[in-house]
């Protein structure tokens, strides 16, 4: 087993895939860009309720081009450029809900969602409760994030766990372009906010879409088992998801049978799907880019401790970003978990 | 009771935009001011409406004390006296239409009053026993803000749902004077004079934020840093009823015509503490007190009435019935209000379904049942 | 056992303390409010580089007075109240903190921290690594936080995750006087930037404090075991220590023996301390009043399962908040571990 | 080089705060403007000096330009260009003292430049060896700030010490018309008023936020927005470098003599992308940028050296030997610039020491030198 020296996005060699996505005749081969950029057209053709706004989304189509021609195609009182305020596009957000929208904002890069940190927990999580189910605010909050793109500071963040830690939000991630182009429909039907967590650095990876298929084909917050595997799960989300599958790849060469579980949502965590998955393998390492400390590994390591008490045959170990600021781009590729680093804890699991 | 509307003629806009304030139409000891533009602007109110404004005044004042002596007497956890910002708020709720939309701070119990809201309900939160009371859709009025300024966003969002759905209605959003140093109140203006909508910022400048002096807050008035926004600011007497429902009507007139945002600095006096927890002696003269305390807005309307002979002793008994009976109301449904259940904790934090939230209720409500303290 | 129908503040039966606070002949009795306030004293005192900032710190000395009479004794310079923003308020103090001052910043209550979380995140947080050390932000943060006083929304937060997530803070609380007195001015001391949150139910708590005792005696991020035990180790910080200590002392009476110890500081966890008594006990509870989910008891059961897998004899367990926002206070006794909810996962751990 | 303090009298603060702008001194044809009263203000600048402005803003447009083909060459991750902000920049930084502060946001080149930066470390963090460059003591210079508007409470805050110390200097916070809608840049308008603190706010309105139009910003031009908060606002034409030092030197002024904040508007334009990430095309006409680049700020200065016999062929050729020297030794400090070693990525993050983090550190560290990873 070689050391990555890149970080490289696209697994060369991956185990068997088993995803229970349906393949059809009419899958169509796009990016997660696209498809994300699919999903929000069909959800303002479907519901004239539904309107995206954020800086830059307009006429410049988002810095990743996900709103591409979206204003175009629905004018501008549908596709809303905003003044540069995030706590502003997201209080005006729940303003629109109130009135019966469902707006869709886009933060432009993760590290600029804090200045709407208030809004989103003291009101867009609080909302609902506060007003006993009377009032609901369906908004949608749509974050590119992770690192991996050589950015500058403030652009590679994963603050996922925040708003996992935030009841009354639900926070989801596709990690592929049919996931995203489902999950972003599903999250804006939604009648709670949803933080939607796009990971930046796939975009520009292609997969099958079926833009046909039927949403409840998979519910917006169970967990996929991405390829079958005996000896130890590894359960991943949005970006680290690809990384996963590269991991299990070497490891099947290097006959170690990997169990990839994409989760896809993080509030709620489908545990039933990881639980079955452990009880088999007795084995978990969890992968994420945010740094380990009381990130989203924490919850599911501890979860699945006490409910697997018995099952499991080695501790849960997780891998991810250390207790330090996302570093400089040079740095980034130590920073961040590659398949080796998954498979240096998987073979501490296998360990005796 | 409910002001009529009246055609405010868009053509005058600038006119009275351009007016230098403070707009003030009952002066101190009662007298209508002379040559004030605003004037037309309440022209259509008749001696009938003017007490109805009054008895609106004093029977919000008589919730308020009543509210105050139930927190005194433990029946509530909290709560913020309104006393002194009688005139600011239901001369400005009252220049509403009920399609119109509201969204307060915790202090405008006078606002939730004219829109109709069971005063029971709104000492809910103050009880404790939800966190809030009524439904908004009812009354087109939020439930309060306590997160200082969130509010002004909201009702700007609110603002452009309206513009969105080509409708003929426009937003209050209700902030105080230590509001207004919040980032989120100025994007508010910012927001809406960008895109125009038909909301009107009304801010109580009642010369406090719990402690701090309005200077700590504003540098120029509050009004003025409406222009920095390039909408339109006016400062009115907020101790005057007549001035705050002429601007509001201004406002709320200019919102329909689709011309945009206003801002409205009401200038009145929180005469009471911050809250049942504060005490003001900490940081403020009894002179500075007393000096407001002749400008009371109550006091003011009723020396009008008197002079226009609209208050005679009928009226006075009237109003006070009113306002006791309202005290005995509020005094009989909180001293009766249920507390909520166990199961209420767990109830509308989602619309629909949750694995873990779901899996936590079962498990302590079966918890609570081992115990047998299922209620 | 009697499932407690207040939530009592004061146990009424506590087990033998074994604190390895010296006892002095020179300690006071004080609350631990009036201990904050004379911590702060001396750290205006000792270096007139402090000063405190915040809302309403001034003349009324604070919504809970414990910066009261320090306007009137250090002057309008050192102790300054600010407008009605608390993004100001951080975002100034790192300007302060650049031109070589130790801001002290009060946020009145828990739920108004948020409109500063992108000052504290992207900036306090974040500075020193990204000038490479060449730059120091020594700035304080004190929050008064948690629940049991029957306030309305937003008042009763525990937001603790949020900080301990955030690489580059220091995040700590104190549970009595004497560790009030003396963590505020090593938190000031401290060249990093510390979030201090204050368990506002116990501010009128009385405990001894000696306030000419040395500073390190007790390094800042060090754990105290408070009562020894044998059975199970309960590890709790703020203001579920004393319910925790509470809880020790009915188990006491039951023949259940417990390790209480007060974690004092959450970033980061002084794990060797826990450890050393889970190696001893076997089991683990771990008690907040924030959420469970993705809590800081996440992290703890996470890493101690990892790290204590050979000797723990059940899994750890959580006892803390629900995944609901804070509820309104007629609930909020539900809402808030009390003695029983702990004991309750006590006795599941002894479970066979 | 430095442009010579002038002593600014105090008197004539308010006659000079009065004038109704844009400031202009150099018209865009290159012509020296008549009746401005801020004329005075730079009445020191001699042929000699103005012919250092130039070469200021000739050689950072050079330097500019080299990280612009740099970056296109892939040795750099990215890159803001200041392509028609030369003025602004120069004309503001050359007003400041050594013992000013400045805070600026990402585009800031030329400000850097002018403080004594070397540009081969102002790359550092756009090539990404390292998250900035220089140290902010040794220049009295921030390193810059990629969050929007962040920086202007950074700066309030420092002047807010420089009050405390009773110190006499002032502090520059930078940012673009688009940061005036965050919340943050409004909280230090208000909090800088409130405590009549040093602080010159000096926004380069190059009317674009990426992809949006100033006019989505703001409602009323920028400057305005300053006399809402209390504090002088005054709009420059920012294309001009003397008028920006004019207006500069009098914020300075009376920042120095303890009167407190001031807003400068400076009307420029960005004449190239974003970031070399952006694609103009997608958004602003053709027309527009010709329009402006008729405007460009080193044509004008030229034009007005050339005018008064200051442009001959031997300065041509200095100023062009300057730009050519700095952008090779860009290039060749770029190109031979170190790498960090993996022990970086956990250095800086504490003052002192820390379990957590120095358990990871090691344990990383050992992990690649079990793979012969470390470098
Ligand atoms: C974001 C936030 N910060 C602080 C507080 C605490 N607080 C509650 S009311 C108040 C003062 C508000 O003053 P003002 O806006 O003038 O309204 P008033 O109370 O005078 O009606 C403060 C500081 C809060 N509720 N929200
Ligand atoms: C808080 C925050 N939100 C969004 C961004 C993304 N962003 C970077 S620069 C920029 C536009 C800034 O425009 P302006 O303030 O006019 O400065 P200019 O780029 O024109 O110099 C945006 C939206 C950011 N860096 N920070
Ligand atoms: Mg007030
Ligand atoms: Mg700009």
């Amino acid at each position: 087993m070689a050391v990555a020296t890149t970080n490289t996005t696209n697994p060369t060699t991956t185990a068997t895939t088993t995803t229970t996505e349906p393949t059809s005749q009419r899958a169509t081969t796009m990016t997660l860009g696209k498809a994300l950029n699919a999903g929000l057209r069909q959800a303002l053709t479907d519901d004239d309720k539904v309107i995206l706004m954020g800086e830059d989304i307009g006429k410049l189509g988002g810095v990743f081009r996900v709103t591409e021609g979206l204003q175009d195609e629905f004018g501008d009182r549908r596709v809303i450029d905003t003044p540069l305020a995030e706590s502003g596009v997201v209080g005006t957000a729940v303003g629109l809900a109130l009135r019966g929208y469902r707006p869709v904002c886009e933060i432009q890069f993760d590290g600029f969602v804090y200045p709407a940190f208030d809004q989103i927990v003291s009101q867009v999580a609080k909302f609902r409760y506060r007003n006993e189910g009377r009032v609901a605010v369906p908004v949608t909050i749509r974050i590119p994030y992770g690192g991996g793109i050589g950015a500058v500071e403030h652009h590679s963040e994963s603050p996922e766990a925040y708003f996992a830690h935030t009841a009354g939000l639900r926070v989801v991630t596709p990690s592929n372009a049919a996931d995203g182009h489902r999950m972003i429909q599903q999250a804006i039907a939604s009648d709670d906010p949803v933080i939607f967590f796009e990971p930046k650095r796939r975009y520009w990876e292609k997969g099958d879409v079926d833009t046909d298929a039927p949403l409840d084909d998979m519910p917006l917050h169970r967990a996929r088992v991405l390829t079958e595997g005996t000896d130890v799960t590894v359960a991943a989300y949005g970006p680290m998801v690809a990384t996963s599958l590269e991991a299990a790849g070497i490891g099947a060469e290097e006959g170690i049978s990997l169990e990839v579980v994409d989760l896809r949502s993080l509030s709620p965590i489908d545990f039933e799907t990881l639980e079955t998955s452990v009880h088999k393998t007795g084995r978990l390492v969890v992968v994420h880019e945010a740094p380990v400390f009381c990130g989203l590994g924490a919850e599911i390591a501890a979860r699945v401790s006490e409910r697997c008490f018995y099952s499991l045959e080695s501790p849960v170990r997780r891998v991810g970003g250390f207790a330090t600021p996302y570093p400089a781009a040079k740095l980034e590729r130590h920073f961040l978990p590659d398949a080796d680093r998954i498979l240096h804890e998987v073979d501490r699991c296998l360990q005796p | 009771m409910a002001i009529a509307q009246l055609a405010v003629p868009t053509e005058r806009f600038t006119e009275w935009a351009g007016y230098d304030g403070p707009v003030q139409l009952i002066s101190v000891d009662g007298q209508r001011t002379v040559g004030c533009p605003y004037w037309e602007l309440v022209a259509d109110v008749d001696g009938h409406q003017l007490r109805d404004l009054y008895r609106d005044m004093a029977v919000v004042r008589r919730i308020d004390a009543e509210a105050m002596a139930l927190q005194r007497q433990g029946e509530l956890g909290l709560w913020a006296p309104l006393l002194g910002q009688e005139a600011a708020q239901v001369g400005s709720a009252r220049a509403l239409r009920p399609d119109d939309f509201a969204f307060t701070s915790y202090r405008e119990h006078g606002v939730a009053y004219c829109r109709g809201v069971d005063p029971v309900t709104m000492l809910r939160m103050w009880r404790g026993t939800g966190l809030s009371g009524w439904d908004p859709a009812e009354y087109n009025l939020a439930t309060p803000a306590i997160i200082v300024g969130a509010q002004a966003l909201h009702a700007t969002g609110y603002a452009l749902g309206i513009t969105l759905d080509h409708a003929r209605s426009a937003v209050v959003a209700y902030f105080g004077d230590g509001a207004t140093s919040e980032g989120d109140v100025s994007e508010a203006l910012g927001f809406a004079a960008s895109y125009t909508v038909p909301v009107v910022f009304f801010c109580q400048n009642n010369q406090w934020a719990i402690s701090e002096p309005v200077r700590l807050q504003a540098h120029a008035s509050i009004a003025q840093r409406a222009q920095g926004y390039g909408l339109p600011g006016v400062q009115v007497d907020g101790n005057d009823v007549l001035a705050v429902l002429a601007a509001t009507r201004l406002a709320l007139a200019r919102a329909y015509a689709g011309q945009g945002p206003t801002l409205i600095e009401a200038v009145t006096y929180r005469m009471g503490p911050h809250t049942t927890s504060d005490d003001p002696r900490r940081y403020r003269s009894h002179e500075e007190e007393e000096e407001w305390g002749a400008k009371d807005p109550l006091v003011r309307l009723r020396a009008l009435l008197q002079r226009e002979g609209l208050a005679d002793e009928r009226f006075e008994k009237e109003v006070a019935t009113a306002a006791g009976e309202a005290a005995t109301a509020l005094r009989t449904g909180v001293l009766a209000m249920a507390n909520p259940t166990p199961d209420a904790l767990f109830e509308n934090v989602y619309a629909g379904p949750h694995p873990l939230l779901d899996a936590e209720r079962d498990a302590y409500l079966e918890y609570l049942a081992e115990y047998d303290e299922v209620s």
